[in-house]
């Protein structure tokens, strides 16, 4: 009631003078956006993290930019000055008074961004990465189409590539796996959340003793400290350890050197990365999300003036085919994946169509505050640093 | 004849402490933004100047003036904490304490502004109460530490800056979305807890984020200029500070006066975080592994603002004018922590402010001794 | 266990190199708290150094050229401190801040700079040297050896053979102490004061490259070293600015730092399943309960802050 | 070989300023070999600054200096080490936390390989202690040693130097009398080995004792150079000052009335060690009388002050100010109280050195009603106020009530304490050796003030180390000795004589009664 209201008005008086800001902007830049025709006018604004952070950002970053040479747009990018939704915005008017009319924006942190600058400029095509429906409208959400008919956003289920590693690494004979997650956010966690009960499954089918590390970085970069632990890993045992957030699988592959330890990479196929680095055959396979893809898709359909289709949406990504998985926009990379005897590629297409078919489901829930498995000790360390 | 006179009056012009104190500054400024105009020239001479001045303008940079004026609330915004842990680090300097626990503070009093509106759902006076005793009692442990136990404030202040990190990421655990490292949002959480505006956002396009809090940023400047110049209270901190033992030997509590200025600087600090966290304009975000660079920040407006409450004013502003600069320099070129070069340049800078002085006066008294036994 | 008595060791190292960089520049009567700074501009002279130099040298030449470049790099910052603090008497705790804050940005920028040029998508602040990294170490059965280790025992040594065995350490602490005596005696108080500042950036730069290869293969240098340095401040004061103590307190900073990290491979130390921020929080509360006990009669060197001016006496 | 000149040192027109200030002004002095050469002048006179300038620490801008008849130039104390002159300083430059044969070779160190050795050195330095009689631990730290070993450390820098130059700046205003005696006794040996001395003191007794020539500067002037077999005490003051001085202080008779300061048992714990410092002590000081403590420096004076004044607590005992228990009452409240306190250590605890002279005259005002308001200070009434004090008690300086105190000379800095303590009107004046370091023109006015005090009937403390002092202007003298009150006397009916055997511990006697 009383909170509401004191939100409505606040928004009202806002949407008003931001309508004649938009107005005064779009006006000023009308005219060199009318000489360049429709050119495409692309912008990523960029999370916290820089656009080299090894993941979300970066492969953002690139797909966006491989996506505008390659069709003769505009890009650039933005970094906000600090962590905060203000200074997000701040990008995103910045943008627009730049000129730019696509605004990519790689982060739930976005959500209440969009939620101030969507309707602010209508002309606009906002695309986001991550941000749900919940991020934008809280738990009592009534989401439609009219919501923000200029957003599309596009929300992975990292829980299936999650389950898909935990469940490979343990089919593959591995009992003694770690979790080391970047920062607790709400990507990482399914992540996490889907690697355990992957490896929970396994384990009951195998009626093998399996247990789990699980930590978090608190951090998306590696560092003696948490070398350190994962040296503790791996020479007390663990076998693999799924390095889940951007750079933070340095630690992993550092440690995981040291005693021929095994990694699993994340969000792309990061094997050349780690195998490069560290040493060949390493890296056993990679839990990925289709980020670039849906950055093409979307870019292209821009491009090719389908973006109503998209415009208004907010899309679950997951699995759409138990057939062809290269449709899919989560999965294991089949070329790269160190298939085994007990594992095969095979196997994984199994696994994959079982999931379509809801054979197998997994559970996207992570209210709770530490993974839970019934056949899989796991050992929760938390934050490490 | 007039010549002599206008020189006279030049002398006496710079001979003149606040003259003097502004002329550094603005010296230190001046070379500091050319160092940073040299790097970026390095880097790539030719946007280097666009570059600069997209640094110098700020908001500026936006075409329209409402857009403007937004973004200068927002610098406004992010300035009012800085001045206040400025502030925090100045008053102490004047007792003789360098207050690098500042940041610390700061932490503490975002945690306690935070925990008080979202956990507790109190009104944003109450939450400000909160934050002003948490850095406080930050303050006053370094005190203590100090005044009893003989322990260095900036060793101890150091320790407490990361002990108050850990714990107050503990802290606000209990109050963060579900799922996501952030705190809950104010506006929708408890916006009781938002220091109200009092219509001043009209004055910048409606920046939802302007509050009171930036003048009452700058009337506790003032007040803390009148207190440290005219007051008992200031004659006490700062003769403590000078001279603690005579100090005592006066009659001052000089342990009592060095655990309140403490107490004093820790809840200014506190007090800087509640009035940028209690806005809206920021989360917390429970996951952060290092302390937030406001506090150090503020050494720099101190000793930019000539240890002056009111050139702090200027000095905050300026630094946060800046560094916002800097997030609008194209990216793929520069980086955007050039400001924070620039800045730091200015602070390095500002230590040889005295000098600058003391050449100076030496000048003033060569040439009019000079005068003098010319006319001898 | 094994793994406990490595990380020991390893930060301890960085801890006692720093450590005793404080301990040279403060018994010249300078106190130095750009050391975090001078240890991220150390750390980035051997960080390019490993990137450059070709893997395939031997392992000893690689040390020794990390080595130079990090005391190169950072003596050449404690310059900055060194002319304002000596030369202009500037505010030893403002310049020192002032450093350690420039240091952080300069070396983003300078990164950035040299990876922009190299790939202009690269805008990190990443430093990579991965294969020239395994120069540094040696494998002895599962304790990894570093040649860092042995460098920081030589450097604890020579610090105690020349602070109390060498004309030099007999001066540079009369400058510390008393530099209007050192003065009448005919030493150079702006020379030894030089000096103090110059061997403490070099050793804080050693033990920046020390810190950021203790671990891993590359470095971004967004992130400095992390409050090292001013823990190594601690240290310092812990040991009462003698290298022997020094010595001992690092080992028992290094030790909580490394048990933090490896606790969980001890049974009962995972069983008492303390909050990680506890873990994380105790080297910072320790050394705030070791200062409170050891600080009522501190030993620091007497003159140290005030800037020297043949003129005052 | 040119002809041998008389003089081992002659400085000739030496002219040094300083900003704002000539501290030397066309000095000559010249320096016979072998001779004791004495130089006299009010504080501020100069001497020091001629002495550095000697010693290199500062270069004159005018003026010559010749060794043995050759101009020489000396730009720092490695060229006056090099030509062979030494000194030992107004203020010790001893390093504390070094031994003293640290000190003692620090600047000229013996090494072999880049070592120290120290070995060497030791055996040197007992071989001079022997032969001139300077006894000292080469391996005890300074900070632990008497001040009377630490100057035999100083002098023993000099000789291990083989310096045969030696300046003494005012080196017996930290001594107890014993030792100057002693280093009197030390200076005649040296100057019999033919070592030339140039000594520095503001006690004209001492410079009629061991000086064979005594040259007077009088504000950075030289007034002359005289013979001491053809002068006196009066004349070398009159040359120094400009005027006669009274050097003696006279009062007259007065019958003490009321106790006001009562003290009885007290106990105060040391610092330094874990006994003691001041054991059990009782007595009393009435209106009307100067009660002087007289003692050698170290046994519990400092302490008792510190007891008195609130600096420290006491352990037990009672303390009562004119009928009050003030026993562990605050500092302030025994100011409010009525007792005011001139502290031994001015620089320390006297003045707020970077505060303004005027600030400085309220340090323990300031809160009252005259000086604040709801909290504000009154700067006028703060100002005018330190005007009236300048006026009243003369006190010299640059700028008048902004003054910053720390550029005010010694003996103005010890003026505006006195001001400040006296106008405070207090019952008891407790005052620690007020006139140490300071001329006879300044000893003279304090002791005036001290008198002016008791003869309006208020009570005064006097705490000093020197036996002239305290037998010239006190009504009654206690001796303390380790902690204790061990002698009570009448300055009338004693000598110095009787006094020093009580002050060393040789004798002993019941107090109060
Ligand atoms: N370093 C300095 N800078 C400025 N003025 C100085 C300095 N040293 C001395 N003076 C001034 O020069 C004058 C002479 O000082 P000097 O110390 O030589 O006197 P002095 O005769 O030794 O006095 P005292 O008997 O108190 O020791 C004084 O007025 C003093 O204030
Ligand atoms: N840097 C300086 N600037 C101005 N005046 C100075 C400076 N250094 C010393 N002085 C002045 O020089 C004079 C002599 O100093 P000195 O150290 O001899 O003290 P003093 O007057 O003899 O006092 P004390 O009785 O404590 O020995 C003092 O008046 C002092 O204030
Ligand atoms: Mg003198
Ligand atoms: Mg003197």
């Amino acid at each position: 009631g009383q909170t509401a209201t004191t939100t409505t008005e606040t928004t009202e008086t806002t949407e008003a003078t931001q309508e004649t800001q938009a107005t005064e902007t779009t006006q000023e830049t009308a005219t060199e956006t009318a000489e360049a025709g429709d050119k495409m006018m692309i912008a990523m604004v960029t999370d916290y993290g820089d656009i080299t952070d090894q993941s979300f950002n970066q492969s953002t970053y690139e797909a966006c930019k491989a996506f505008a040479e390659a069709n003769n747009a505009e890009f650039t990018y933005y970094k906000p000055e600090g962590d905060s939704t203000a200074e997000r915005v701040a990008m995103i008017d910045k943008a627009v008074s730049d000129g730019y009319n696509v605004i990519v924006m790689p982060g739930y942190a976005f959500a209440e961004a969009i939620n101030e600058t969507a309707d602010m400029y209508p002309d606009v095509k906002f695309v986001a990465l991550d941000v749900s429906e919940y991020d934008l409208e809280g738990e009592g959400s009534d989401f439609n189409s009219e919501t923000y008919p200029n957003v599309f956003s596009a929300v992975y289920q990292e829980e299936l590539p999650g389950y898909m590693a935990g469940y490979a690494a343990v089919k593959m004979g591995y009992t003694q796996l770690g979790f080391l997650g970047g920062m607790a956010v709400p990507a990482v966690i399914r992540y996490g959340y889907g690697f355990v009960q992957g490896a929970d499954a396994a384990a009951k089918e195998l009626g093998a003793d399996v247990s789990i590390n699980y930590a978090y970085g608190n951090q998306f970069y590696g560092d003696s400290d948490i070398t350190a632990a994962m040296d503790t890993w791996y020479q007390g045992g663990t076998q693999v350890v799924f390095a889940c957030g951007g750079g933070i699988f340095t630690s992993a592959g550092e440690a995981a050197g040291k005693v021929g330890g095994k990694v699993i990479g994340v969000d792309v196929d990061q094997s050349k990365t780690i195998d490069g680095m560290f040493e060949a055959g390493m890296t056993v396979t990679s839990a990925m999300k289709g980020l670039q893809a849906t950055v093409n898709t979307l870019l292209a359909a821009i491009r090719d003036g389908q973006w109503d289709s998209y415009a208004g949406k907010i899309l679950n990504l997951g699995l759409v085919s138990g057939d062809d998985t290269s449709l899919n926009y989560v999965g294991l990379p089949e070329d790269t994946t160190i298939w085994t005897e007990s594992f095969t590629v095979d196997d994984y297409k199994k696994l994959v169509a079982d999931m379509v078919s809801g054979a197998v489901t997994v559970s996207n829930d992570t209210t709770a505050a530490e993974p839970t498995a019934e056949n899989v000790k796991i050992n929760f360390q938390g934050n490490i640093k | 004849m007039a010549g002599k006179n206008n020189k006279i009056e030049k002398e006496s012009f710079f001979s003149k402490p606040a003259v003097q104190s502004i002329t550094a500054s603005l010296l230190c400024i001046v070379i500091g933004l050319l160092i940073g105009y040299i790097a970026l020239l390095i880097i790539n001479p030719v946007g280097a100047t666009e570059a600069i001045i997209t640094i110098i303008k700020n908001y500026f940079t936006y075409p329209s003036k409402a857009a403007a004026l937004k973004y200068l609330g927002n610098t406004l915004v992010k300035a009012a904490p800085l001045l206040m842990c400025a502030l925090s680090i100045q008053f102490c300097y004047q007792a003789g304490l360098f207050n690098i626990g500042a940041a610390g503070q700061y932490v503490a009093g975002a945690g306690a502004s935070l925990y008080f509106a979202l956990g507790f759902g109190l009104p944003w006076y109450a939450c400000i109460l909160a934050a002003l005793v948490a850095g406080g009692v930050f303050g006053i442990i370094v005190g203590l530490l100090k005044a009893y136990l003989n322990v260095n404030e900036v060793i101890s202040g150091i320790m407490l800056n990361w002990i108050g990190l850990y714990t107050v990421n503990m802290l606000l655990g209990g109050v963060k979305e579900v799922s996501s490292p952030y705190t809950l949002s104010l506006a929708n959480t408890n916006p009781s807890a938002i220091i109200p505006s009092l219509g001043l956002e009209k004055l910048f396009s409606n920046n939802k984020y302007v509050t009171i809090a930036i003048p009452l940023a700058i009337l506790i400047a003032i007040i803390l200029k009148v207190v440290l110049s005219m007051t008992v209270f200031g004659y006490e901190i700062k003769a403590t500070g000078i001279a603690k033992d005579a100090a005592k030997y006066s009659g001052m509590k000089e342990k009592k006066n060095v655990i309140l200025t403490l107490f004093i600087g820790g809840g200014l600090a506190g007090l800087g975080a509640a009035f940028l966290f209690l806005t809206g304009y920021e989360q917390w975000s429970v996951t952060q592994s290092s302390v937030p660079g406001m506090g150090f920040n503020g050494i720099a407006a101190t000793f930019l603002g000539g240890l002056d409450p009111i050139g702090t004013i200027f000095a905050s502003y300026f630094i946060q004018h800046i560094t916002s600069g800097g997030s609008y320099l194209d990216k793929n070129v520069y980086p955007s922590q050039i400001s924070d070069f620039i800045s730091s340049i200015i602070i390095y800078l500002c230590g040889f402010v005295l000098f600058f002085k003391f050449f100076l006066n030496s000048r003033i008294r060569a040439s009019k001794e000079k005068r003098e036994g010319g006319n001898k | 266990m094994v793994l406990l008595l490595q990380y020991t060791l390893l930060f301890s190292s960085v801890l006692i190199l720093v450590a005793l960089g404080g301990c040279f520049s403060e018994h010249s009567g300078v106190i130095n708290l750009g050391l975090e700074g001078i240890m991220v501009m150390g750390a980035l002279g051997g960080a390019l150094t490993l990137k450059v130099i070709s893997p395939s040298l031997p392992a000893i030449i690689i040390v020794i050229a990390v080595l130079l470049a990090s005391t190169l790099c950072g003596v050449l910052y404690s310059v900055l401190l060194a002319f304002a603090c000596i030369n202009f008497k500037a505010d030893q705790t403002l310049v020192g801040t002032a450093l350690n804050m420039l240091a952080a940005a300069a070396a983003t920028v300078i990164v950035k700079t040299i990876n922009i040029a190299e790939n202009p998508d690269n805008v990190s602040s990443t430093v990579q040297y991965v294969a020239s990294k395994k120069a540094l170490v040696v494998n002895i059965g599962s304790f990894q050896f570093n040649w860092f280790m042995l460098v920081a025992l030589i450097a604890l040594i020579a610090a105690y053979v020349i602070l109390y065995k060498t004309r030099f350490g007999l001066r540079l602490m009369a400058c510390g102490e008393h530099p209007q005596a050192a003065d009448s005696v005919g030493i150079n108080v702006y020379k030894m004061r030089w000096s103090g500042v110059l061997i403490s950036g070099m050793l804080a730069g050693i033990g920046g490259i020390v810190y950021i290869t203790a671990g891993v293969s590359e470095w971004k240098f967004e992130n400095g070293v992390a409050g090292f340095g001013f823990l190594a401040l601690a240290v310092m004061i812990f040991g009462q600015w003698k290298p022997l103590n020094i010595g001992l307190a690092a080992l028992l900073f290094g030790f909580f730092r490394a048990l933090s990290n490896v606790y969980s491979g001890f049974d009962f130390l995972a069983a008492l399943n303390i909050p990680s921020s506890v873990y994380n929080m105790m080297p910072y509360i320790i050394s705030l309960a070791v200062l409170a006990f050891t600080s009522a009669n501190s030993r620091a060197p007497k003159a140290e802050g005030i800037p020297y001016d043949k003129g005052s006496r | 070989m040119a002809l041998e000149s008389a003089y081992a040192i002659e400085m000739l027109g030496i002219t040094k300023r300083f900003p704002g200030i000539i501290a030397n002004d066309n000095v000559t002095i010249q320096l016979k070999k072998g001779e004791i050469h004495a130089l006299l002048g009010e504080n501020g006179a100069g001497k020091s600054t001629l002495m550095s300038v000697l010693f290199g620490l500062y270069q004159a801008e005018e003026g010559t200096i010749k060794k043995d008849g050759k101009v020489v130039t000396i730009n720092n104390p490695n060229d006056a080490n090099d030509l062979g002159i030494g000194m030992v300083h107004q203020h010790f430059k001893l390093v504390q936390c070094f031994t003293v044969l640290d000190n003692i070779i620090l600047g000229v160190e013996t090494t072999k390989h880049g070592f120290l050795q120290k070995d060497v050195a030791r055996k040197r330095i007992l071989e001079l202690s022997d032969k001139y009689g300077l006894k000292v631990d080469p391996d005890a730290k300074i900070e632990d040693i008497t001040v009377g070993m630490q100057q035999r450390t100083e002098i023993l820098k000099m000789l291990y130097r083989e310096n045969d130059i030696l300046i003494f700046d005012e080196p017996t205003a930290v001594l107890t009398p014993a030792e100057i005696d002693e280093l009197m006794q030390i200076m005649r040996n040296l100057a019999k080995e033919g070592k030339s001395i140039l000594f520095i003191s503001h006690k004209l007794a001492e410079i009629m004792s061991v000086a064979d020539r005594c040259t007077v500067l009088r504000r950075g002037k030289y007034i002359g150079t005289v013979n001491i077999a053809d002068t006196n005490q009066e004349e070398l003051s009159r040359m120094m000052i400009g005027r006669d001085v009274q050097l003696v202080a006279t009062k007259e008779d007065k019958t003490p009335g009321d106790v006001i300061l009562h003290v009885e048992n007290m106990t105060v714990p040391s610092k330094l060690h874990h006994n003691n410092a001041v054991k059990n002590v009782s007595f009393d000081v009435r209106s009307g009388e100067i009660v002087c403590i007289a003692g050698i420096d170290g046994n519990g004076q400092t302490e008792l002050v510190y007891g008195l004044s609130g600096l420290e607590n006491i352990t037990s005992g009672k303390i009562t100010l004119s009928g009050k228990d003030i026993s562990h009452a605050s500092i302030r409240e025994r100011s409010l109280s009525g007792m005011s306190h001139i502290p031994e250590d001015r620089h320390k605890h006297g003045l707020v050195m970077d505060y303004s002279l005027a600030y400085n005259l309220v340090l323990q005002r300031y809160f009252e009603p005259q000086f604040s308001s709801k909290g504000f200070l009154k700067k006028g009434e703060i100002n005018k106020y330190a005007e009236k004090l300048i006026d009243q008690y003369d006190i010299r300086s640059g700028q008048g009530a902004p003054t910053i105190a720390r550029s005010m000379s010694g003996g103005n800095q010890q003026k505006a304490i006195i001001a400040r303590e006296i106008d405070k009107d207090p019952d008891l004046l407790i005052a620690v050796q007020p006139t140490r370091g300071l001329d006879v023109g300044a000893i003279e006015y304090i002791h005036k003030q001290l008198i002016a005090r008791r003869d309006e009937g208020h009570a005064v403390l006097l705490v000093s180390l020197e036996l002239e002092e305290v037998m010239s202007i006190s009504d009654r003298i206690l001796v303390m000795y380790e902690g204790e009150i061990v002698g009570e006397f009448d300055p009338k009916k004693t000598t110095p004589e009787e006094l020093g055997l009580y002050m060393a511990g040789a004798k002993r006697k019941e107090a109060g009664a």
